[in-house]
Parts: C-alpha cells; structure tokens; sequence
C-alpha cells in the first residue's frame, strides 16, 4: 500500500574506489530488544561483506547523534546512515555532510528534511503497521467482542509519548477503528514500550473496568507485560481478552503461537542486508528509489507456529 | 491545657502526619473518581484489588528508597540504583536462563544469591569512591550509573532475556498469606533495616556522621566504615529492587529496567520527611513515601489522565505534598496574624564541616 | 526580684537611649527563652548583658537584630518603634554585630569576610587591590597580624573570632554588639579590643558587650542588665555594684563554689607517678615543631601560650586528630602512631576541641545522643548502651554540669553557647579516659559553671586521670596545673613544675624568648 | 606573632616563588588532565588532533556550557537545579510552537527567555519561601516543563524561520577553522558568569551562602536575593541553552534533553565545584563540558564499540578523570 517511491536520487559521490567501504552508523540506542536486533543485523552484515563500520550508540539523545554525524564527517567516512532520533533538526549536519560529499541513508525512521540532503529511506511505516492493526480488528470485530454486549471495548498501550513509532500507529489504528461504529477505544495511556509499564497500566485497566475486548499494543512487550496482568486478573489473555500487537520479536512470536496474543504485525528489524545493498549501490552511483520499504507481513497464532522455529530475534 | 489537647498537639507535630495526608488526599481522589477503587475481593486464594496492586508494586521504590534513605542521612546520594538493578535483573536472569534445570527452586535460589552478592560489591564500590578516595558522592556514583547500564547489557548481550521459573517469578507475583510477596519482602527489609539502625546504635552514627562528619570523626566514629557499609546496603536493596522488577515480567530489559527509579526513590524519602542535608532519616516516612509513588503510578490510569498530561500532573502533586510538608509554607497560608514563626530566622546550620574537614585532613 | 527599668533611678534617666527595648517575650516551643525582659542602650556606653549560660543573653540580642522575631514587647530605636525583620536590615540601621558563635564564611578570604557586602566598587565591579588594603588596614589597626587574602577556614578560631570582630568595628555603626568577643582571645587581644571600644564609645557608640569574665566586665562596662531565666534581674551600673553582689544577681544564690575556686588545685608530686603518654620529637609540617612531652597519671599539664602558638595544634596531635610527620608515641610501654582519633580513644584518650560549632556539636541530633556519641562509637553500633545506663549517664550529667535545659531530649542546636559546652565536656567525661585533653574547654562558660568545671578538673586528676589543660585565660591554666608547658611560635619553650608561676612570670617567658630570638629570621 | 607585616618582596622574588593559590588547583589539574586526554586521543585516532575538533567541542556543546553556567551558580549556594533539561526541552518547543504561529523570531526568543526565566524565579521563591528542598522543587519544575511540553505539542515541530537557520548556520572562519555562533554566545555567557561571580557582590553573595547559609544571613547579606536569583540565572542559562539547542537541531521536540540536567550537574562537578557549595568557577564547569565532550568524541572516533561498551567505556572514562583529578588536588597539604 505504501512506498509511493521514485524521486531520483541526485548526483553521484566522492566514493571509496579502494574497494572497501567505510560506513559510519549513528544508532538510536540501544532502548529495546528490537534495536539491539537491528544493531546486530547491520554490524553482523558489515563484518560479513567486509564494511569497515563506524557505530556509535547516541543513546536516545539526538545531540549525540549529531556529534557522531560530525565526527564521520571529520573523519572522511564514505557513507553515513543514521536511524534519527527524532524526525526533525538534521537539516544542518545533513548539509554539512553534503558539503563533504558523503551520501546519506536513513533507517527506519524517517526526517523531516529537504529529501534531496539524503539519498534514500530504509525503513517501515509506523503508521501502515498502526492500520494494519486496526484493519484486523475490523475484520474480526465479530470474534473480538468477547463479552457479547455488542461494543467492542479497546484499551491502547502507547509507546513513549512524543516518539514517532507511538504517535504514528496510534493514528493509522484509529483511522482503520473508525470504520465500525462499535470498535471504540476506551482507555489508552503510555507504557513507555516496556513490558513492566505495559503490565502496571493494563492491570490498572482491568481493575477499573471489566468490560475490555481488546488490548492494542504498540509493541510486542507491552502486550507481553499486558498478558501477565491479564493473567493474574485471573482472565485468559487471546480469549478473555483479545491482544493486538506489533513488532514481531520472538517472545511475541511464541505467545502469539500459544494464542496468547492473537495477532502481530511485522516491524522487521533486520536491515542489514537491504543497507549494505543500497550503500553499495549508492557509492557506485546507481539510482535507488527515495523510500525503500522493509520487507514486512503480519501473523496470527498459525503462521506464527510454522515459522517461530526460524525466527532469528 | 487538657489532656486531650496535648495529644492533638502531638500528632499535629509529628512529622508523618503530613505525608500520610498527602497519601489520604490522593486516595480520595482515586475514590472519588472511581468509587470502586478500594475496593477488594478475594480471588485465586489471594487478595487482589487495586490496593493490592499498588502494594506490590511499591515494593521496588520501597527496597531502592529504604537504601537511599540510610545513603541520604550520610549526606550522600546514590544515583546507581537503577543501573545496580539492571545488573541484578540481568544476572539473575541470565543465570536462570543458563542453568542446566531452569525451572528449579535451587536455580532461583543460586541465581538471586549470585545477583545480589553482585550488588553488595558494587554498592561496595561506590562506597570506596566516596568514603575512602573522598569524590563527591553525585559524581561516584554517577560512575556506575553510565557504566552500570553498559554491564547490564553486556551480561544479556542487549537482548531482552525470559526467563521460566515460577520460583523467581514469585518474587513479584506470588502470594503468602493472601498478600503480595514482593511487598512483604520489602516490608520484611523494612523491618530489618528499622531493627538494624534503631535497636543498634547504628541509626544515631549515620545521623551523627550525616550531622556533622568532623565532630563525628573528633568523636571517634568510623564515618569510614559507616558510608561504605552503606552503599553496600543501598547496593543490595537496589539489587532486591531489581530482582523483583524482573521477576514481575518473568523477563529483564537491561535498558529500561529501574530507569529513573533513583528519582522515585528520592522523591519517596523526601516525602516521608528525611531531608537530603543528610542527618535524621524517617524509615516509616521512606514507607510512605513509597507507598505515594505507587498510589501516584496508579493513579494516573485510574482516573485516566491522557498520556500528554501525566508530567503536568505529578509535578501538580509533587509541589502540593511539599507545599503540604513545608512548615514555613503551611505558615503562610495559614490565616494568622503571628508574625513569622521564630525558626525563620537562622535556618537548622549545616555547618561548614566538610569544609574544614578538607584543610585539616 | 522583677524590678521595672524605670524604677532603677539613674542620673542619665533623662539621656535618651538609642535603643530601648520593653517587655521583650521570645517562646520556643515549650521554652519561655525571653520572659518580660527590657533593657536600654545610652550611646557612648559600654552595656553589659549578665547573665548565667542559658539566661538569654543571645537571644536578646538576636531579638534586636531580628534574627528572631519576637513575640510580644515593644522596641524604640532613636524614640521611634521598629522591629528589624532581618539581620541586613538592622545592620542598614546602624547596627553591627558579633554574634556569639563566629558567623563567617569559611570559604572566602578574610578580606572578603571583613567586607562581604560593602566591598568597594569601581565602575560596578569590586576592585579587590583596595578591598584587600582596606582589610589589612583595619587588621593592622586592630593589631591582627593576618594577611588579608588568606582563606578563612586556614585559621584557628581565636583568628576567625577577630575577624568576625574587625568586620563588625569597621563600619559606622551607632550600636556595637559584642556577644561573648573574647572567650578565645588572650589577654593581649582583649587589650587590643578594648582599646578600640574605649574609642568607639568616646565617639557616641552604643556597645553591648557580653562576657562571662567578670575582670573584663568591670574594665570596660559602664551599666549593666542581669538576666536570669529569661527573666529580667536587674540593671545596674557596673561602679555601683560589687563582685559579688554581681554574682548573686545573676545566680540567685550565693556560690559557694567560688570560694572553693581560690583554694589552688592539689598539688601532686606526679612526676613520681607512672608516665601514661611520652612524645618524643612529635612534630608536624608548618604546624608544630618537634616537641617532646610526657604525661603523668594524676596530674594536670597547663599548655600556655599566645594565640596561634601551637598549642591547639599539640592536643591534635596527640590525639590523632591530625597525623603527626615526626615523633613516636609511647603509651605506658607500647609504642604506637595514632592515626586517627579512633585509635586515641581507643587508648583512652579523650580530647575537646575548641572550635565547638565545627568539631564538636552534632546540631540535629539531641543533647542525649550528643553526650553519649563518644562512648558509643567507641562500644561499635552493636552494642548500643542500654537504656537505663543512657538514662542515668546522661541524667548524672546533666545535673553534675547543671546543663539547661535539663531535657535530655532538646536538639542540641538549640542550647545556648556555653550549655552545648558542658555538654560536649560530658561527652568526653563519660568515655572515662585516662588522659583528658582539654582545649578552651571553658570557652563561653559562665562564671558559676567555670568554677565547677574547673573544680572537676581537679578531681578527676585527683583520681588518677592525666588532663591537659589549654586556656586562653593563663590565670585559670596556672589555678589549675600541677606542671606547665610553654609553647610560642609553634614550639615548646619551657617546661616547669607549677610552684606558684605567675602570670607575669608565663609572660616573660615568652617575651624573653622573643628578645632571644628578636635578630634572626622570621 | 608580634611582628609586624613582611616586608614587600621584590617582584622577581614573586614570580620565582609563585605558586597557583590551593584554591586554583583543581582548575589546573582539570585543565591538564583534559590536555592529556586530547593528547593520548591525537596520538591514538587521527584526525582527532585537528585544532577543528576541539572548536567542534565547543560548538556542539555550546548548549551544555550555557546550562552549565547556570548550573554552577546554582551549585555554588549549595542548591542544585534538576528542572534545566526539561526547561530546554520547552523552550525548543516554544520557539518552535510560535514561529510556527507566525510570531517573529525575536518575540519568539523573547518569549522562550522569559518563560525559563519566570521557571526559574517560582522554583527559587519556592525553594526559599517555602522551605522546599531545591532537589524536590527543581525536580517538580523538570517534570511541570516537561508536562508543558507535552502540552504545547507532542509531535515535533521543525523551524523554519530564515532568522532561526541563518543564525544557526553563520559561521565566522579563523583561518582555515570555523567556529559557530552559537559557540561564541556559550563563551560570552562563560566570561559574563566568570565576571558576576568574582568581581559583583551578588557573585560574592553567592559563595558566602554556599560557605554558610546561616552566617551569610547573619551577616546582613541579600541571601534571600541571592537564593532566589541563582534559580532565576539558572532558568534564564537553561531558557538560552534551549535557543542554542534550537538553533542546533532547528525543531521542537518533547523528547529533547531528556536527562541533560545530569550532564550538566556532572560537568560543573567535573569542573571541580562542590556540590556543598561555596567553591568552585564556571571555567571549570566549561571544562568539565570539554571533558565529557573529549569522551564522547574519543569514543564515536573509535566507532568499533558496541552500545553497551560505549557505557562502560564512558563511566571507566570518567572515573579516571576523577579519580586522577582527585589525587592531583589531594596532594596539595
Ligand atoms: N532556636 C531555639 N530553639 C529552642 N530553644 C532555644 C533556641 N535558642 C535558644 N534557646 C533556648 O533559649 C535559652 C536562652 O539561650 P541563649 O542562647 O540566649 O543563652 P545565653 O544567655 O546566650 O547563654 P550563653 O552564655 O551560654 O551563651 C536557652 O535555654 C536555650 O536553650
Ligand atoms: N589547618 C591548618 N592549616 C594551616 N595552618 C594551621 C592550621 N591549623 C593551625 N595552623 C597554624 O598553626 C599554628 C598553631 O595553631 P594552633 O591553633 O595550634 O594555635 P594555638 O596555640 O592553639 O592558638 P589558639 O589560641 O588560636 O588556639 C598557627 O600559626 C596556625 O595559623
Ligand atoms: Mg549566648
Ligand atoms: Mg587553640
């Protein structure tokens, strides 16, 4: 549905020419095991096709992530990719580094900068995952009101407030919810992506309300938190009360294999390969499309049991 | 004067009158916002309502506040907590996870042991940064605070580890005589510290050394041994802490465990009414107090404060309960005629003590 | 007893007081500190505050300066009612004032304590050349020899005291407030004071002067106000009264111990007895020369000297407070270093110090626990002492040094000056040590509790207990000593046994030693 | 001790004998163990050596010395302001929210400055009125800025204003070297401090009250001023360093800083001031930044460490400094 691609991606590049690559890689942090996951499948590849990598963990602060931008400048990296912080306020390292002539790449998030101050976008849509969420919903709102009185009641564990992930996906799921007028979230508050948040918030919500359907997590440890509260209310998470969730990870994966969540949308972090990919194709000065999207699919309990056992996070 | 009204007197002074009013307020609020709110039945064998809840899930900010609290009265601080139970969640973890039988009682055991003997070194440590090379106790264990995070991480490679043991998992969920055993573990630790510091003379030596270091010193106490001695406790409580955030999710995120939960603790022994000046600690305060943030944690999605609002609304509170506790401001907003009550003039004197201490030594 | 001011007829009652303070109530809590009590100030008189410790002498004065506010009573300054409600406002009034404890900042130069406030200024930035000569010239006048750009905290407390001075006499002041000014001072200080007050009065300057040296008092007080109990006794004016009619005033009995004072402490021949401690060669870096030493059992060793001669400096190193760089310690036979105060008491050694505020009170905490801190951290945290041994200790001696409040449980910070010495005094009596170091230990003592302690001091080495004994006051160390040790410029210069040593004798030991020496360097 | 003053030194005599006063020590030694880890950080990454990357410290941390400034005030009376992470966080979103309104960039600055600095002057009429521990205040204030954050928008807003980006991008060049003007605000704010705090009496003020709060107040001096208008300075740095950061990223984001007030606490303390108050300069706390900046620095030039060595590396780091710089100091008796 997504991926409406297909700016050119401007002009070629100072390039390394010596064969190998060097790549500078500014990371987030290291705040979930999703991310490590992805640091992992970027420096495993790098290592395996002969990168010489640069990473720095800015641990959650884009000033960090800024200086370390800077420093692969001043170190004459050849191509820097970065997953932003946050959305905005790259436009002046961006600038310098192309100043520098080092192309840039994006990972999984996105920055709300001119597009022609990087090369292209590698990543998922926060907000895709959120309707593909909702969507489900909507088309199993007859299985999901499990009291039978005839509204579903949905309570939301958000991410962490003001982070991209969380907003965007609580939008795409309330665009998809508003379709069915009996869907209706009925509480919804932080749990910061962790299980213990989610856990402390979902059993608040169960002691205040015995009516809920289902949870909607915005990630899978929220959900994996909201199953253990769900639990000790002394209800039966995935009949009791049904569990959306996103990410994929591979404590999701099992739960959902034992219909404990019932359904997960795919954020895959493994982008190593796909970056490696671009960087090479970048420096040799090929085209590459403007927004690369992660290959992605989502799964109920059935699919998860076939491929858990190959799961690599 | 009456009988009676010497009494009132005394509870109006008694210095936890105030946080418990706070803790009532807040209470009532949730009361009132959702009647159901106190309400408890008895399900699985156990007790479970809301209250319940919040007694289980204080126990973290409890252990980590009981520590703190014997770290303030030194006139200390210990910003490693979070990071010390991320280490201990992560070891315990990781152990259980390695071990040959996973579900076993003696794997927990081993592991729990092995996490906390971990803590009590690191809690050690920062104690010999502060009490024998003398660096400021913000800045030595801020050390372990940057660092402590990086360990936890590396003990579980950055991975989110699960663990499968009921055993363990007990430590946060599991029930003894219908309560939560977690609040009991951290009420037992209560109890314990209460016993060591007030039916020893310890309690008095940390006030005096947190009081005044070089007339401690001049007095012959070990101030030494006493700060170190304490760190390791706010170590291990730390650890106790950690396990029990683990054990609630069956699972250890060394990123996010007990983030911030220094900030809580500090937060829950200023309001049971120990100062960070150091000196006089309330160990029944830092109970309240404890007891607070998690009312406040719960209160929150209670009353169903949206996401974008919870920062406004703790710092409405927080500024509340110390207004509430502060008997300068209850004296200004007290309707009264008497000019200011004599203690405004010179302030309870945090001598210059260190100060000379760091000519003379 | 309460006799209204206006009652006590005197020629000036038709001057006008600068300050006129009536029926002044201060509670704290249970405590009636300030009952009823008046007083008025004439300018160009030297007024005197009497009273025992604890009669609230300071809180008077704090009450003026509006440290404290009071609650009931009326203060006219200049005919007009006013009630200060900060220090800096009363000092912008004209007031200047030393307060009983030095109240400076360590950590600062005494420059800047002098003129924190009223630094001179050139285009809006302080210009710190003339702020240090402006320092140095009232140093100079006041005969301190300190250099100005020094920090604070590097000086003993008899220095910071007259630098808590110097700042107060520096300003135009209408009322100078002087509590307890010279209870570190020795005498060649206090003449120097006193010149300067002589001058600050013949300008028209109001000065209330406290002390419990009655000599001082009646050298320099020309009309006096007794409190006692917060009560108002009396005022009076200093010719009119005599010593002992003051002493009864302020006591509200006779003393008998008083008398008991003028019969000398028991000399004992203890150089027979068995040597408890033998220095040899104790010394430290820029602190104390090597001095040789040894203590007896049962006798009381005098240290005397001038300010800054070493002798603080001594006790600490005796009792480990500070590590010595030379010299071997011998205690009966066992050679040890100390290195640090735990080992001293260990070996029963007690030592008080004379900076009580910094090294000695433990303000939080209450006066129980301050008396019993020693003994305790000596006993380890495990063993605390049982209740009834607290109760008892701390009841004996609260009544064997007449503390008041006689309330084990009062925080300490709220005892007056002297009372928190008692207090600190018991801490070490408690420990039952066989050397006792005493350093100022009657500093800010008022004259009945002086006497007993002093009384004390003599018993206990009658009992076999060693006490080195260091005072400000050289009468009192020569009252009290068996054998006298005299220090100058952070040296020894005489040892000899007390067979009646004079003052005169002491002082020209010392300058004689100084006429020796009067050529070479320094 | 009768003697009188000595007489006056010959001025060779002076310089032969000079030593740095105790109380510059730890300044120095700061300052030398910083020039020895940039060295050993030279020898070791190339490229490091470059004169360019110590002015690229300066740039990128412009904003930490500014809140280190204001950090250091407040230190120095023995407080401690926990709110000024958040309190950037806010004035980036302030700055963002009204330009995005349309407001002009210089009511916009003028805004952002006065909402930290009326921050600033609740927390200190709190802290000093109200008795309210400065941990407890300043913490409520990180959490009530925050909250406005949130308030004011949760997504991020990025500025645009041609004033906002040319100020952010200007750059005045030394030669081959260019140096930001956000940079030269930082030190301008550095050397306005350094002033106030030595040569004005409310800088005086300031370590009379973090020497003794009790004895400041006896000796008539404005402590109540004083208090209150180091939480003003503070806000006001914290409200300044929130432009700076604005300038740097040019957007809003509630998610700005989260924490920053611990860098700035641990440079001013790296910097050699004491947390109990009364000594310590704002020099320091510039190279306590410097420091914490080499590290980072050290550390993204190696680029071979994983996340959790990066923090480990960090805090062995910092112990080393404090632990060496403690000893150089230590020596001194
Ligand atoms: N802040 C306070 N709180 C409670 N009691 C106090 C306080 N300040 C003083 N007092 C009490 O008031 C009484 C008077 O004390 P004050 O300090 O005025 O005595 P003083 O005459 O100066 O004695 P000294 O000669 O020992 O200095 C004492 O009993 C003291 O314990
Ligand atoms: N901590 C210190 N650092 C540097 N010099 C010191 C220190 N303490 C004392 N001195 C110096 O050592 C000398 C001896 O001081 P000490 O306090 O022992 O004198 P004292 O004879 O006890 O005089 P006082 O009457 O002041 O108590 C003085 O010149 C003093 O300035
Ligand atoms: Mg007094
Ligand atoms: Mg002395």
């Amino acid at each position: 549905s997504c991926g409406d691609s297909d700016a050119s991606s401007g002009t070629d590049n100072g390039g390394s020419g010596d064969g190998a690559i060097t790549m500078g890689f500014a990371q987030v942090g290291a705040e979930s095991g999703w991310r490590t996951a992805n640091t992992k499948s970027i420096q495993d590849t790098a290592k395996a096709e002969g990168v010489d990598l640069k990473f720095t963990d800015a641990q959650g602060k884009q000033e960090n992530q800024i200086q370390a931008i800077r420093s692969y400048i001043q170190q004459k990296v050849d191509v820097i990719a970065f997953s932003p912080v946050v959305e905005t306020g790259f436009d002046a390292v961006l600038q310098e580094a192309k100043a520098a002539n080092i192309p840039v790449i994006l990972t999984d998030r996105a920055v709300d900068a001119d597009p022609s101050l990087y090369k292209t976008f590698l990543g998922s849509d926060f907000v895709v995952e959120g309707e593909k969420a909702g969507q489900w919903l909507v088309d199993n709102a007859a299985d999901a009101d499990a009291n039978g009185d005839g509204t579903i009641n949905v309570v939301q564990l958000e991410g962490t407030t003001g982070a991209a992930p969380a907003i965007d996906r609580a939008e795409g799921f309330a665009d998809k919810i508003a379709a069915d007028d009996s869907i209706e979230v009925t509480a919804s508050q932080t749990g910061d992506f962790t299980r213990d948040g989610g856990k402390q918030v979902m059993e608040s919500f169960l002691q205040s309300d015995d009516s809920i359907d289902v949870v909607f997590a915005h990630n899978d440890d929220m959900g994996l938190g909201a199953i253990e509260a769900i639990e000790a209310a002394g209800l039966e998470p995935g009949k009791d009360v049904k569990i959306i969730t996103i990410d994929a990870v591979k404590d999701g994966m099992t739960a959902l294999s034992e219909g404990k969540i019932n359904y997960i949308v795919e954020c895959n972090p493994l982008l190593g390969p796909q970056l490696m990919d671009l960087a090479q194709k970048v420096l040799d000065g090929e085209e590459v499309p403007a927004r690369v999207l992660t290959e992605e699919s989502a799964f109920t309990p059935e699919q998860a049991a076939e491929v858990l056992a190959d799961r690599q996070y | 004067m009456t009988e009676t009204t010497t009494r009132v007197q005394r509870v109006l002074r008694h210095p936890l009158l105030w946080p418990v009013l706070a803790l009532v307020v807040l209470v009532l609020v949730n009361v009132v916002a959702r009647p159901s709110f106190l309400d408890v039945r008895m399900q699985d064998g156990h007790l479970y309502g809301n209250v319940i809840d919040i007694l289980r899930n204080s126990a973290p900010v409890m252990l980590v506040a009981l520590g703190m609290t014997l770290v303030i009265a030194t006139r200390g601080i210990d910003l490693s907590v979070g990071a010390i139970a991320a280490i201990a969640g992560a070891v315990a973890c990781t152990r259980i996870v390695g071990a040959g039988d996973e579900a076993a009682l003696t794997t927990a055991v081993m592991a729990v042991t092995y996490a906390l003997v971990v803590c009590i070194v690191l809690g050690a440590w920062n104690g010999l940064l502060v009490s024998v090379l003398g660096i400021q106790p913000i800045i030595a264990t801020l050390i372990l605070m940057v660092a402590g995070r990086g360990i936890s991480m590396a003990v579980t490679d950055g991975q989110i580890t699960t663990v499968n043991n009921p055993f363990f998992s007990d430590l946060a969920s599991g029930f003894v005589l219908t309560l939560p055993l977690a609040f009991l573990i951290a009420l037992a630790v209560l109890a314990f510290t209460a016993v060591l510091t007030r039916r020893t003379a310890l309690g008095m030596l940390i006030e005096a050394v947190g009081i005044n270091p070089e007339a401690s010193r001049l007095a012959g106490v070990r101030a030494r041994t006493i700060i170190w001695t304490v760190y390791a406790f706010s170590g291990l409580c730390a650890g106790m802490a950690g396990l029990v955030i683990a054990a609630n999710t069956n699972s250890v995120n060394a990123n996010s465990l007990g983030l911030w939960i220094e900030l809580d603790a500090i937060l829950a022994v200023v309001i049971g009414g120990t100062s960070l000046a150091g000196g006089r600690f309330s160990l029944a305060g830092t109970f309240v107090g404890a007891i607070f943030i998690a009312t406040l944690a719960r209160t929150i999605p209670n009353i169903g404060i949206p996401s974008e609002i919870n920062y406004l609304f703790k710092a409405i509170v927080v500024i509340a309960v110390c207004l509430l506790q502060s008997p300068r401001a209850r004296a200004v907003f007290r309707v009264r005629r008497t000019p200011r009550p004599p203690a405004a003039g010179p302030a309870p004197t945090a001598e210059p003590a260190p100060a000379t201490a760091g000519v003379r030594a | 007893m309460q006799t209204p001011p206006d009652v006590v007829a005197t020629p000036e009652a038709a001057r006008e007081p600068v300050i006129e303070m009536r029926d002044i109530s201060i509670t704290f809590g249970a405590v009636r500190a300030l009952d009823g009590v008046s007083v008025r100030l004439f300018p160009g008189e030297v007024h005197a505050l009497m009273g025992e410790n604890g009669a609230g002498k300071s809180t008077l004065i704090k009450a003026l300066t509006g440290v404290y506010s009071i609650d009931s009573g009326v203060i006219t300054i200049s005919g007009e009612r006013h009630e200060f409600h900060s220090p800096a406002a009363s000092q912008e009034a004209g007031i200047s004032t030393v307060y009983q404890e030095v109240n400076l900042v360590p950590n600062l130069t005494v420059a800047e304590n002098m003129l924190l406030g009223r630094e001179p200024r050139r285009l809006g930035a302080i210009n710190v050349r003339e702020m240090n000569r402006r320092a140095r010239r009232t140093l100079l006048h006041l005969g301190i020899d300190v250099d100005p750009r020094s920090v604070l905290d590097e000086h003993p407390i008899a220095v910071q005291q007259l630098v808590a001075i110097a700042r107060a006499v520096d300003v135009e002041a209408k009322v100078l407030i002087l509590d307890e000014p010279t209870s570190s001072l020795d005498a060649d200080e206090v003449e120097k004071l006193f010149t300067v007050m002589r001058r600050l009065r013949d300008e028209g300057v109001a000065i209330v002067f406290v002390s419990h040296f009655l000599d001082q008092i009646y050298e320099i007080a020309d009309r006096m106000t007794i409190l006692r109990n917060g009560r108002l006794v009396e005022e009076r004016l200093v010719s009119e009264t005599s010593q002992l009619e003051l002493v009864r005033l302020m006591i509200g009995r006779e003393l008998e111990v008083l008398d008991r004072l003028d019969r000398a402490a028991p000399q004992t021949d203890a150089e027979e007895g068995t040597p408890l401690l033998t220095a040899v060669g104790l010394g430290r870096k820029n602190t104390l020369e090597a001095t040789d030493l040894t203590l007896y059992e049962g006798e009381v060793v005098g240290i005397a000297g001038l300010l800054g001669s070493g002798r603080t400096e001594l006790a600490r190193l005796l009792f480990g407070a500070d590590t010595a760089d030379t010299g071997e310690l011998t205690f009966r036979s066992e050679r040890r270093k100390l290195r640090s105060p735990r080992h001293a008491i260990d070996r029963k050694i007690a030592f008080s110090s004379e900076d009580r505020k910094a090294e000695g009170v433990v303000g939080d905490l209450t006066v129980a626990d301050n008396m019993l801190l020693a003994l305790q951290a000596s006993r380890g945290w495990l063993r605390p002492i049982p209740q009834a041994t607290r109760t008892q200790l701390v009841d004996d001696y609260i009544q064997a040094l007449d503390i008041r409040p006689a309330d084990p449980q009062a925080l300490m910070r709220n005892l007056s000056g002297g009372n928190q010495q008692k207090v600190l005094l018991a801490r070490w009596l408690i420990t039952q040590p066989e050397i006792l170091i005493l350093d100022e230990p009657t500093r800010g003592i008022d004259i009945g509790a002086k006497a007993q302690i002093q009384a004390k001091v003599a018993e206990l080495a009658a009992q076999g207990m060693s006490v080195v004994f260091i005072s400000a006051e050289l009468e009192e160390v020569l009252r009290l000593s068996d054998r006298l040790v005299v220090m100058r410029d952070r040296r020894k210069i005489d040892e000899r046994v007390n067979d009646d040593v004079s003052v005169r004798d002491v002082l020209e030991t010392i300058a004689g030693e100084a006429r020796a020496e009067e050529a070479p360097h320094d | 001790m009768s003697t009188a003053t000595v007489s006056p030194a010959s001025t060779w005599d002076r310089v032969r004998t000079f030593t740095p006063p105790g109380r510059y020590l730890p300044l120095i030694a700061t300052l030398a163990l910083f020039i020895g880890l940039f060295g050993v950080g030279g020898m070791r990454y190339d490229g490091l050596s470059d004169p360019q990357v110590l002015i690229s410290l300066l740039i990128d941390n412009a904003f930490l010395i500014v809140l280190g400034v204001g950090m250091t005030f407040v230190i120095l009376t023995g407080g401690i302001d926990l709110s000024v992470g958040s309190v950037v966080a806010l004035s980036t979103m302030i700055a963002a929210k009204t330009l995005q309104m349309g407001w002009s960039p210089y009511l916009s600055i003028a805004a952002v400055l006065l909402t930290g600095t009326v921050l600033g002057l609740l927390m200190g009429l709190l802290i000093h009125y109200f008795d309210i521990q400065p941990f407890i205040a300043t913490l409520a204030g990180l959490f009530l800025a925050r909250g406005l954050t949130y308030l004011i928008s949760v997504e991020s807003i990025s500025i645009n204003d041609p004033t906002f980006t040319s100020l952010a991008f200007k750059t005045v060049y030394l030669g081959d070297y260019y140096v930001r003007w956000t940079a030269i605000i930082a030190l301008a704010t550095v050397a306005v401090a350094a002033f106030v705090l030595a040569r004005t009496r409310f800088g005086r003020t300031v370590y009379a009250i973090g020497g003794n709060e009790s004895s400041a107040m006896l000796m008539g001096l404005r402590v109540a001023f004083t208090k209150v208008g180091v939480y003003v300075i503070s806000g006001f740095c914290a409200a300044l360093a929130g432009l700076l950061f604005a300038l740097y990223i040019l957007s809003g984001n509630s998610l700005h800083a989260i924490g920053m007030e611990l860098d700035a606490i641990a440079a001013v303390v790296i910097g050699g001031t004491l947390l109990t108050g009364g000594r310590g300069y704002v020099v320091g706390s510039l190279l306590g930044v410097l420091v914490l900046g080499i590290i980072k620095t050290l550390i993204s030039f190696d680029g071979t460490l994983s996340s959790y060595w990066i923090r480990i590396i960090t805090g062995v780091l910092l112990l080393a400094f404090v632990v060496v710089q403690r000893f150089a100091t230590r020596r001194r008796s």
